[in-house]
Parts: C-alpha cells; structure tokens; sequence
C-alpha cells in the first residue's frame, strides 16, 4: 500500500427520465493524486462529480471514500468524512463576508469532524485565505467580489471544509491566462499539503500540467485513462474531440 | 339519484367550468411558466378586468365580452409597466424569488383595497341579454352564461397558442424561458420578449375577468379564491404549456364538478388543492409536462 | 445595542401614550359608541347600517337630544373583523368614555364586544346577531332581530309551514346552504322544521363559500326531485344559486327559505325575472300591512343619502333596524331618565317598545318574544327595473298570517309561466 | 455579556408591564398592545423560516390559527391550566411546521410558497367540516371570570402575550447567533452549496421549520381568550399571512430586531388607523409602504441603516 486507494468508483450509472447520463463509469483516486477529468461538453463530467460529492444520487454502483461505502449517504455526510468540491458556477454565501463564507464549512465540516482540534475557526479560515491570496479581502462581502476572486474563494471554501480529497469543477473557465497560472499554483500549493485533487477542466495546457493521471469521459463512459503524454496521444480522445 | 343523463350532464358542466378556469390561468402559465415571473397577483388583475367591464357594462351597456377585450390593450401595457418595475427592481438584481414574491403580494393588496374604495365591497354584476338563458343540444343543456366564457376560453387558448408557435415573437417568449443565447441569436431583446409577453399575460387577465363576472357577481377580494386553483392548473399543466393547462384546467372543472353532485360540495376546493399538493409532491414537472 | 437602544425607545413611547391617555370630560353630549363594518366583507350592511344610525342621531339632536344633552355618535371601522372588535370597545369605553354602546352588524362582530360589556355591565343590543346570548346568558343583552326566541328554528319556520299548509302536502325537502356560520345555523334550524312537518330529507348538503359555479349542486338536487328546496346562502350563491336552477330547470313545488341577498336592491334588480315565483325570507317590505309609523319618512331620507354614502338604494333590509335599535336604547333612556345601565336594562326588558319596525317585546333570553320573519313571494316582476321593488306588491308577504298582503302561487312552477 | 444586558432589558419590561396593569386601568392598551405583541411573535416566528432560511411560508395563517383552535379545543374538553394550552398549541404548530419541513424535500423556492398557501386552506377546509370545533358555525371560549395576581383577564392576556414576545425575540436572537443560525444563512444564500460545505440542511430546515412553525402556533394560543368567537373565515384570514410576512420584510429580515421593528411600527401604525382614519385606506396603505420597500429598501429599516452607517455589519 504505498499510496491507497482514497476514491474508488464502481460502475456508477445515472439516468434521467430516458437519458443515460452515465453508464457504469469507474475510477480510483489514490492518496494525494493529482487527478484530471476531461471529455467534451455534456460527456457526464459534471454528472459524475454530482454522484461522487451527493449532489446526485446514482441509480446503480457503488461509491467508496477512504474505505467506508459513501454511496447513499447525504453530501454534507461526504464533506464531513473529507470530500469537498467547488462548483463551475461561483456559488458563494451572498449574505456573508468571506471570511464567514470559510466559516462555514469550517464549523460544520471540519470541525464535525474533529471536535474541539483547532477551537479558533476564524484564526484557521484566515491561514487559508493567506494560503490562497484572499487575506485582503476576508471582511469584505462576498456579493461583491470579481470573477477571479469568487473562483479563489470557492477554493478557499472547500479548503476550510479541510478535504482529504478536493474536486474543482471548472474553476478557471473564463479566465486570463495569467489568472489560469495564478490557480493551477494554487491547486499545487493545496497539493503539497497532501489533499488529493480532481481537476475538471477544459483548459488541456492546465490539464496536462497539473494532472498526474487522466480519465476521460465521451457521452457518460469511459474511453481512456493513463499519464497525459498517454492521453494526448489516444486516438479514442482525439476521436471524441474532433468528431470523426 | 345516478343516471347517465345526470353524468353527461354535470361532465359537461365541469368541461364548461374547466374551460373558464382555462381562461382565468392562461395568464399564469405565461408569465410563471415561461417567464418564471411569479405573478401571484394574477387573480387580482382578473378582478380588475371584471370591474372594468362592469363599468363599461353599467355605464354605456356595452356587452361584457367586448369589453373584455376592448381593455385587452390596455391591460397589455399595464402589463409591460408592471413587468418594467419587476425587472429594474428584482431580476436585474437577480432577486427575484422571495422579494419578488412580496411585491405580487403587495399588488393584490393594492388592487384589492383600491378597487373597493372606489365600488365598495359590495357584489357586482353585469347585463347582457343572453345571461340567464339556456339552450340544449340533444340530452345536454348548455347555459350561455357559461358557454359563452368555455368557448371565449378556447378561442384564446387557440390564439396564444398559434401566437407561441406561429410567430417570431411567440417564438422569441418560448426560446426567452429555455435558451438566452439563441433569443441572442434572434437578435431579439429578452427584457423586451419578456415584457412583450407578460403584457399578453395581463391582458388575457381583461378577457378571463369579463367572463368572470359574467358567470357570477364580483366583489374586490374574491381573487383569492382563485390563487391556489390557477396554479394547480399551471402547474399541473406542466409549466409553460399552453396545451396542457387547457387539459388540466378541463380536468380539474370536470373533477370539481362530479365531486360536488356526487359527493358533496363542500369538498370540492379541497380536491383541487389536494391535487395541488399532490403534484407538487409527487411529479412537480407536471402531469402533461416536460421533464426535469 | 443601538439597535436595542431604538426598541426600548418604542416601547417607552407606548407606555407613555398610556400614561397620558386624554381624560374625557363627563358632561357635554351624550357619546354614543359602535365598531362598524365600513370595510370587508360585511361592509355593505355595516355602511347601510351606519347611514341609519346618522340619521337616527340627526333627529334625536333636532329634537333637543336625550335628557336635554347631544347624541355625539363615536365609531371605528371593524373591517369586519371580529379580531379588532375587543380593541374597539375597549377603546370606545376607556378612552372616548362614550356613555352607551351599541354593537356592530352581525354575529361574528357582536360575540366579541360581549365579554367586555358583560365585565362592565353594560346594556348592549346587538343588530343582526343569531341566537349570541345562547352561550353567555346575559341578562341586559337584547338582540334586533325579529328571528324570535328560538332564532335557529324561527327563521325557517315560516318556509315549512307554508309548505305543510298546501293539498297535497308535500313529501319530500332538499337542505342545501353556505358552508359558514349562517348558513350552517339555518340548515340546522331547516332540519328541525323538516322534520317537525314529516318531511323526508333528500339532499342535505353544504358548500364552501368559495363556489363558482352552483349547477353541478342543482343537478345533484334536481336528481334526488324533492318537493321543496329550502336554501340558506349568502348573496352572490343567492345569485348562483337561482341562476343556475333558472337554467337547469329546477322546478319545485317552493323554492328558496333562507337566501340572504334577495333583500338587497342591487340583487334584485340584478336578477329581474329570475326572482319570480321565490318564496324567502324578509324582516320588512312595503306591504300595506306592514306601514309601521315613521318607516316610510326614514326610508325617504335614507333613499336620499344613499347613492351619496354608497349603500343600498332601497333600504329596506338593514337600515330600518339599526335604526330601530338605537331608538329601542334612546326610548329607555328617556324613559328611565338616567344613563344608569342597569335601568336602561331593566326597562328594555320589561317594556314593550314602539319603533320604526313595529313593537317590540324582549324574551328573558333577550331574542324576540315572538317571531316576526316573514316569507314573501315575488310576484310580477319585471327585468332591470329598481322602482318596482320599492312598491307594492312585488314581495308579497305569505306568512306570518298577522302580517299576510297577498296568497301564494303554488306550485313554484305556475309564477314561472 | 450583551446577552445578559438584554435579558436584564426584558425581565425589567414584564416588571414594568406588570407595574403598568396595577397603575392604569385603561384596557384599550392592554388590547392594543396585545395585538402588536401577537405580530412581533408572528413576524418573528415567520422570520426564522423566511428571513433565515429562505423558505417563504405564506400559511402563517395556517398556523396561527391551528394554535387557536388547539387551545379552544382544549379548553372545550377539559378544564385546562394555561401554561398547558401554550404548549399544546406550540406542540401542534410545531409538528405542522415539521410536516412542512418535509415539503421542503422536493420543493424549492415559489413551490414551496404555493404548497403552503395549499396547506392553509386544506387545514381551513378540514376545521369547516370538524363539528367538534365548531365547524363552520364557530366556537365560543369563555374567559374566567379571574385570574391569579391580575385583577383582569386582559391585564394577564397582555402580560402573557409580552412575555412570549420577549421569548420568541430570544429565540430568534440566539438562533442568529449561534452556528445553527451561521447554518440557515448558508441556506438561504445557496442551499447546495451548504449542503456541498457540511451542512445538514435538511435537519437545519426541519428545526427551523419546526420553531417556527411551534412560535406560530404558540402566537394563536391565547387567541381564543381574546375574542371569545372564533370561525374559520375570520381565524384563517388572509391578513395574518400578509401581516407576518410584511413585518419582517419592512424591519429586515436577516436580523431578529427587523421583524420587531416591522411588527411595532406596522402594528401601531394599523392600530392607530383602526381609530382614526378609514381602514380601507389604512390598508392600501400598507400594500403601497409593502411594495415600495421590496423595491426601494430590500433589506428593509435595518438595511437602511446600516447602508446610511456605510455597510457596518451589526
């Protein structure tokens, strides 16, 4: 067991009303993996991660997480034994500052799950803003944040929920190329401290950057997986992507 | 006390009900099914057209019905005013879904006081030759007072929908409630569609209120008793569909209709919100409509 | 804390509006108070009534007022509400110090009013209240109604008794009312009568006060063919109601009983050639038997104010009563010279009073002494015409046989032409 | 700390309360005040599914009126002490506010609202037909002719009614303040991203609704003592789900101290027009004051204030 398996994914499929969304996709995310999940649009990538973080329930499969079976429990149960994830579209607390935002999580999630460790939740929510390059902001509310800052603090949200296991669904989409480079160091900052990471992504350059092993997804199945020299070079992929 | 003359007889009575309750939540379904405008104050716009065509009724002796649709321009652009505010006030701000809310509710209250401290609260109603009397077709006895509003009803469920389905702006509201990009694409302005059409909304409000009065005498807050039963209808009609709220509406008139003959009036209003409930429990995409 | 600071501020205010409450002078006119339902539901009788109180003031004032001092008239809208009216009285008699009071219209706004009345002792006639005093047995408290003592059995009796009078007798009754305070009571009364009279009941149902349309409730009861219907329903399912008979084609032998709302002009001008035929209920309409002293100049005078105060044009269902009951409380202050409450109350019990509606005469439970709901039929009656109802002869009174203008038409079927 | 300045605040308000009924024998503000204190528990029971939570509930008057009818049940049956139909009432509120709780399960947002509209009229329907409880036809509750300690049944009413005030603020207060509150908020801004960051937010919503549901119906209790005559039509208003959903709207919904100032200001703004001028106009003023505020002052008096403060969060 040099690395264990922290995520495994047993032949999930999801439907809705006729249409087969996934069908019997797995996956394994070791400890501490930097993993990338790419496919084109409306290939189950958002599906997939709504099954593993409880978002959505799967019709078939089985889901483990860090050795107990997560498949029907509730996704704040999920976050609470290590699973956090952001989401592609910013969904930040309007109502609170950011710094509150972190709060969340931080109270509910992490402390839940390790009482009275670390008592000062705002002393913690505030290493992770630094960590992220969001200090400057902690009082300031989030409706007023720009589009750079709410992907960061979606980051930092999941951080506070202290993950073993992080899913970041899009977070660079419709950003800068420097701003692109400002998140994928931030991902491997969050790296180093041994959470494992799925990346969701469109942006191949970061994909193949950050990720140590990708799967690919085309119309809710898996075509391939392997290290991102191996994927650029499938001829699966290219066919999903460029069409025929 | 059952016969088949009997039944034949209270289904189409339910059918003729159901065709004006068609009427009265056309409005609803466009402006909450296709526009997820949560107009709650949609009844109270019925009134207020049942009181516009009792004054012009009382006044000049204008038939109901043509009053009803006389006002139709004017509640158009008291429509398109309305939907102005809403949009500047909530949708731009993107909060829409509970102060939204309040603000229909404060619309009723506002329609509601004002229209009895001009009439008072007294019950209204309106003349026209034909209320009163009835004709039969075979072993079916129809009473004009509701025949008139079911076939007014139909005729404006035909018109919106060859409206939604025929034209370039029918067709812009429909791509407004799924797809802003392809409204982009039109070349189409969506807070422009959407006031276009809850302005069509409101003005089925002046039609579906002439035949309101038409069927029974009107006072200011008598919409109320309509707010749970129109969206039973929309929503049973599967939000949106212009076709199926005429099905749910017939559906839930003829239920109403058998419920009260056969079993007992006073559990008529709960049958359509305990299907009201239902739905919203079990399949809230409607039981005609579209999925998810 | 600021924000604390704003609510302790508040309710500071409020207890020093309390402390300082204005203190009212004792002498200066006799204050006159009532809640009144100006707005909501009831409004339409509630402003009808409050224009006959005006009047009745105005010319009580003109003749010098009670024991030689004013009538001031103090009243608050109850919005007919019956949450407002402890408020309103409570108001009116520690704040206004009014001498008397007087109740609002109807039973959900006169029940509320009575326990503090009845703390207080104070004589209190209500107007248009069904059998109130049944739950709390005052003493000093007298309805204005003529339903009698018995209120629940008396407002229908009339219908059934008319009925049982006709050869052959009829069978078989439908029981059909609002499902709400009147209308259950007049069904409970109806059921009595029925079967007082031998009557077997085929349809005895209720519907919600909601109802749009009434013909499937018609079929249903055009299927079970009862002899008579007996309805109890508030004015717009009058209006349903015996439109959707006229279209169905309901005909028994008598129709109607307890259908509240064919007193009022505007119905009945509203529903014209419909009424024909209808046998109700009526407390007072202008039938040679029943031209009580004053009532045609009281009319005059309200019939003149009407349009202005936005009531009904006519007149003839409210307003002649609340005017009645002031004039019942004027009497007995003149007569016992005092505004002492227990006088006026003992007086008002033991007298018999001479009033615009006739005389009058209280039983121990402060209803009527004897009935005096008439049944009237409509006869010759001709569309869109309001003048016809303020004549003679259209309404014509059946029953009681002490009041009688006119005979029946039976069956029903026959007034319909 | 603050805490206890504002428990010291209240216990001196019952005190002085109590003080007020031995000094003035005016009841009409006992009446009066009776019914404002009734809306701040209203607006604030309302508030804490609403204004926290995010879940509009326009049965309020549903609720209110079931803890009424709770009582007058009780108190037609048996001979029951007062603190008993509080409880009761609170327990049946609560219970209905649980179910409702439910609902919010498979219904977000305008559903949820339109189900509750549902759930009042089906609870009206079923009083209607409930012969026991008066039906249609109403039922009469006779207040004792004494009480303990108070020389009038409305002087206890009035204390009574202050007291479950200060409770349900308490209530709301320390809900705000605590992690459960920190836990409807996240609700209310996004309720998948809650649940995404840890929160149980089906067991928050069933608390939240819950209380609220309980402080309703505990808000109803007394009712029947008050009026004595209760039908459905007039318990069931409408008016008592306007009444508790404006308040807080106008006060501010995301602080226990808007739905207070809403319901005293609103309260004794109806209270005052009631004697004075028309009430129809009384209440189109009330609709046009509700419109302009959703419009011009979404968050109310209390974001009014704080934006004139410039954004300082209390």
């Amino acid at each position: 067991m040099t690395a264990g398996i922290l995520l495994d994914v047993r032949g999930v499929s999801k439907r809705f009303g006729g249409f087969e969304a996934l069908t019997r996709v797995s996956l394994q995310v070791r400890e501490g993996e930097r993993f990338g999940l790419i496919g084109p649009n409306g290939s189950g990538k958002t599906t997939l991660i709504n099954c593993v973080s409880g978002a959505l329930g799967s019709d078939e499969g089985e889901i483990r997480f860090a050795g107990h079976d997560i498949t029907r429990l509730p996704a704040h149960q999920r976050t609470r034994l290590g699973i956090a994830r952001s989401f592609q579209i910013p969904k930040p607390f309007v109502s609170m500052t950011v710094l509150e935002n972190l709060c969340i999580p931080a109270e509910y999630a992490a402390h839940a799950r390790f009482p009275g460790a670390g008592a000062d939740v705002v002393a913690e929510a505030m290493e992770i803003l630094r960590l992220i390059g969001l200090e400057a902001k902690a009082h300031a509310p989030a409706a007023g944040l720009t589009q750079i800052e709410l992907r960061k603090l979606e980051l930092a949200r999941a951080m506070a929920a202290r993950p073993r296991l992080l899913i970041s669904d899009e977070s660079m989409a419709g950003l800068s190329s420097a701003e692109v480079d400002e998140i994928l160091a931030i991902l491997l900052a969050l790296n180093e401290r041994g959470i494992a990471i799925i990346m969701i992504e469109h942006i191949m350059r970061a994909v193949m950057r950050f990720s140590q092993r990708i799967v690919v997804l085309d119309a809710g199945a898996r075509i391939a997986e392997g290290g991102p020299g191996e994927i650029l070079n499938n001829p699966a992929v290219e066919k999903a992507y460029l069409g025929e | 006390m059952f016969s088949f003359h009997l039944l034949l007889n209270v289904i189409v009575a339910g059918i003729l009900l159901g065709g004006f309750y068609a009427a009265v939540s056309l409005g609803i379904t466009l402006a909450f099914g296709l526009l997820n405008v949560v107009n709650i104050a949609h009844p109270a716009f019925v009134i207020l057209g049942s009181y516009a065509a009792f004054v012009v009724n009382s006044r000049f002796g204008l038939d109901p019905i043509l009053a009803g649709l006389l006002f139709m321009p004017v509640f158009f652009l008291l429509g398109i005013g309305v939907y102005r505010i809403y949009y500047a006030s909530f949708e731009k701000r993107a909060e829409e879904s509970l102060r939204g809310l309040v603000f229909f509710f404060g619309i009723i209250f506002i329609i509601e006081v004002s229209l009895s401290l001009q009439y008072g609260v007294d019950y209204r109603s309106v003349h026209a030759a034909y209320v009163g009397d009835s004709f039969r077709l075979g072993p079916i006895e129809l009473a004009f007072r509701l025949a008139i509003p079911c076939a007014m009803a139909l005729v404006l469920t035909l018109a919106l929908h060859l409206f939604l389905s025929r034209t370039f702006y029918g067709r812009a509201v429909k791509a407004v409630s799924q797809d802003h990009l392809a409204l982009r694409l039109m070349g189409a302005d969506p807070v422009r569609i959407k006031g276009l059409a809850f302005g069509i909304a409101i003005a089925t409000a002046s039609l579906a209120g002439a035949l309101l009065i038409m069927i029974g005498p009107v006072e200011p807050s008598i919409g109320r008793e309509y707010i749970g039963r129109v969206f039973a209808i929309a929503v049973l009609g599967g939000m949106g569909s212009i076709g199926g709220t005429l099905v749910a509406a017939l559906i839930l008139g003829v239920l109403e209709s058998l419920t009260s003959t056969f079993y007992g009036p006073s559990w008529a209003l709960a049958v359509s919100f305990g299907i009201l409930l239902l739905v919203l429990a079990v399949r809230p995409s409607g039981l005609v409509g579209r999925a998810g | 804390m600021r924000a604390w600071g704003v609510v302790a501020a508040l309710i500071g205010a409020l207890a020093l509006v309390a402390v300082w409450a204005p203190r009212a002078v004792a002498e200066g006119p006799i204050k006159v108070g009532f809640g009144m339902a100006l707005t909501g539901g009831v409004a339409g009788n509630g402003k009808a009534a409050l224009l006959a109180i005006q009047i009745w003031a105005e010319e009580v004032n003109k003749k010098g007022g009670l024991l030689g001092r004013k009538v001031e008239l103090v009243y608050y809208d109850d919005q007919s509400k019956a949450a407002t009216v402890p408020g309103i009285y409570t108001k009116l008699l520690d704040v206004d110090k009014v001498d008397l009071v007087v109740s609002g219209y109807g039973t959900n706004l006169i029940a509320p009013a009575l326990p503090i009345v009845i703390e207080r002792k104070l004589t209190f006639i209500g107007l248009f209240g069904l059998a109130v005093n049944e739950q709390f047995h005052y003493p000093h408290y007298f309805g204005i109604m003529p339903a009698g003592p018995s209120p629940k059995t008396d407002w229908s009796a009339g219908f059934f008794e008319i009925a049982g009078r006709q050869n052959p007798k009829p069978r078989t009754v439908a029981l059909v009312g609002a499902d709400a305070e009147y209308g259950q009571n007049a069904l409970a009364g109806a059921r009595e009568n029925a079967k007082r009279h031998g009557l077997q009941v085929v349809y005895d149902k209720a519907y919600p006060p909601a109802t749009v349309d009434f013909t499937p409730i018609v079929r249903a009861i055009q299927a079970t063919n009862p002899d008579i219907v007996f309805v109890a329903s508030y004015p717009p399912d009058s209006a349903g109601m015996l439109r959707a008979a006229h279209e169905v084609g309901l005909k028994p032998k008598l129709f109607g009983g307890g259908m509240v709302g064919l007193q009022y002009a505007s119905l009945q001008t509203a529903l014209g050639l419909m009424l024909e035929g209808v046998v109700n209920y009526d407390f007072w309409v202008p039938e040679p038997t029943l031209k009580f002293p004053g009532i045609e100049d009281f009319l005059k005078k309200y019939q003149e104010r009407a349009k202005a105060a936005g009531v009904d044009p006519l007149g003839h269902y409210v307003p002649p009563w609340a005017y009645a009951y002031l004039q019942v409380l004027g009497q007995a202050v003149e007569a016992t010279k005092s505004l002492d409450q227990q006088k006026i109350g003992e007086y008002i019990r033991t007298h018999e009073h001479d009033t615009l509606v006739g005389k009058i005469r209280f039983a121990p439970n402060g209803e009527w002494v004897k009935s005096r709901v008439l049944m009237v039929q409509f006869q010759n009656i001709e569309n869109n015409s309001l003048k016809q109802f303020g004549e003679p002869g259209h309404r014509v009174v059946i029953y009681p046989d002490e009041w009688k203008s006119g005979t029946l038409i039976y069956p029903y079927a026959k007034a319909k032409r | 700390m603050r805490g206890r300045a504002l428990l010291a605040v209240a216990v001196a308000l019952v005190v002085l309360a109590v003080a007020l009924t031995r000094l003035s024998a005016n009841q009409y503000y006992y009446f009066a005040a009776y019914v404002i204190f009734q809306y701040v528990v209203l607006a604030t029971a309302w508030n804490i599914l609403g204004g926290y939570t995010g879940y509009v509930n326009f049965g309020s008057a549903g609720f209110f009126a079931l803890g009424a009818y709770t009582a007058a049940i009780l108190i037609k049956a048996f001979p029951v002490p007062f603190p008993v139909l509080l409880l009761a009432a609170g327990t049946v509120g609560g219970l209905l506010g649980l179910s409702l709780g439910y609902l919010t399960l498979r219904l977000r947002g305008v559903f949820f609202s339109i189900a509750t509209l549902a759930l009042a009229v089906v609870l009206q329907t079923l009083i209607v037909n409930w012969e026991y409880a008066g039906g249609s036809r109403g039922i009469y509750t006779m207040r004792p002719a004494t009480v303990l300690f108070f020389d009038n049944y409305v002087e206890f009413l009035f204390v009574v009614m202050l007291i479950l005030a200060l409770g349900a603020l308490a209530t709301a207060r320390w809900i705000e303040h605590s992690r459960l509150g920190r836990g409807l908020a996240a609700i209310r801004d996004n309720e998948e991203a809650a649940e995404c960051m840890g929160v149980p937010t089906l067991r928050l919503k069933l608390v939240a609704a819950t209380v609220s549901g309980a402080l309703m119906g505990i808000a109803g209790a007394p009712f029947p003592y008050y009026v004595t005559y209760m039908e459905p039509a007039s318990t069931f208003n409408l008016d008592y789900a306007v009444n508790s959903l404006a308040m807080p709207m106008i006060g501010g919904a995301t602080t226990w101290v808007g739905p207070l100032l809403g319901a005293v200001l609103l309260g004794t703004a109806q209270q005052i027009a009631t004697v004075t001028i028309s009430s129809a106009l009384n209440l189109l003023i009330v609709g046009v004051v509700l419109v302009a505020f959703v419009i011009l002052a979404p968050d109310g008096i209390i974001g009014l204030v704080r934006r004139r403060r410039g954004g300082r969060h209390a």
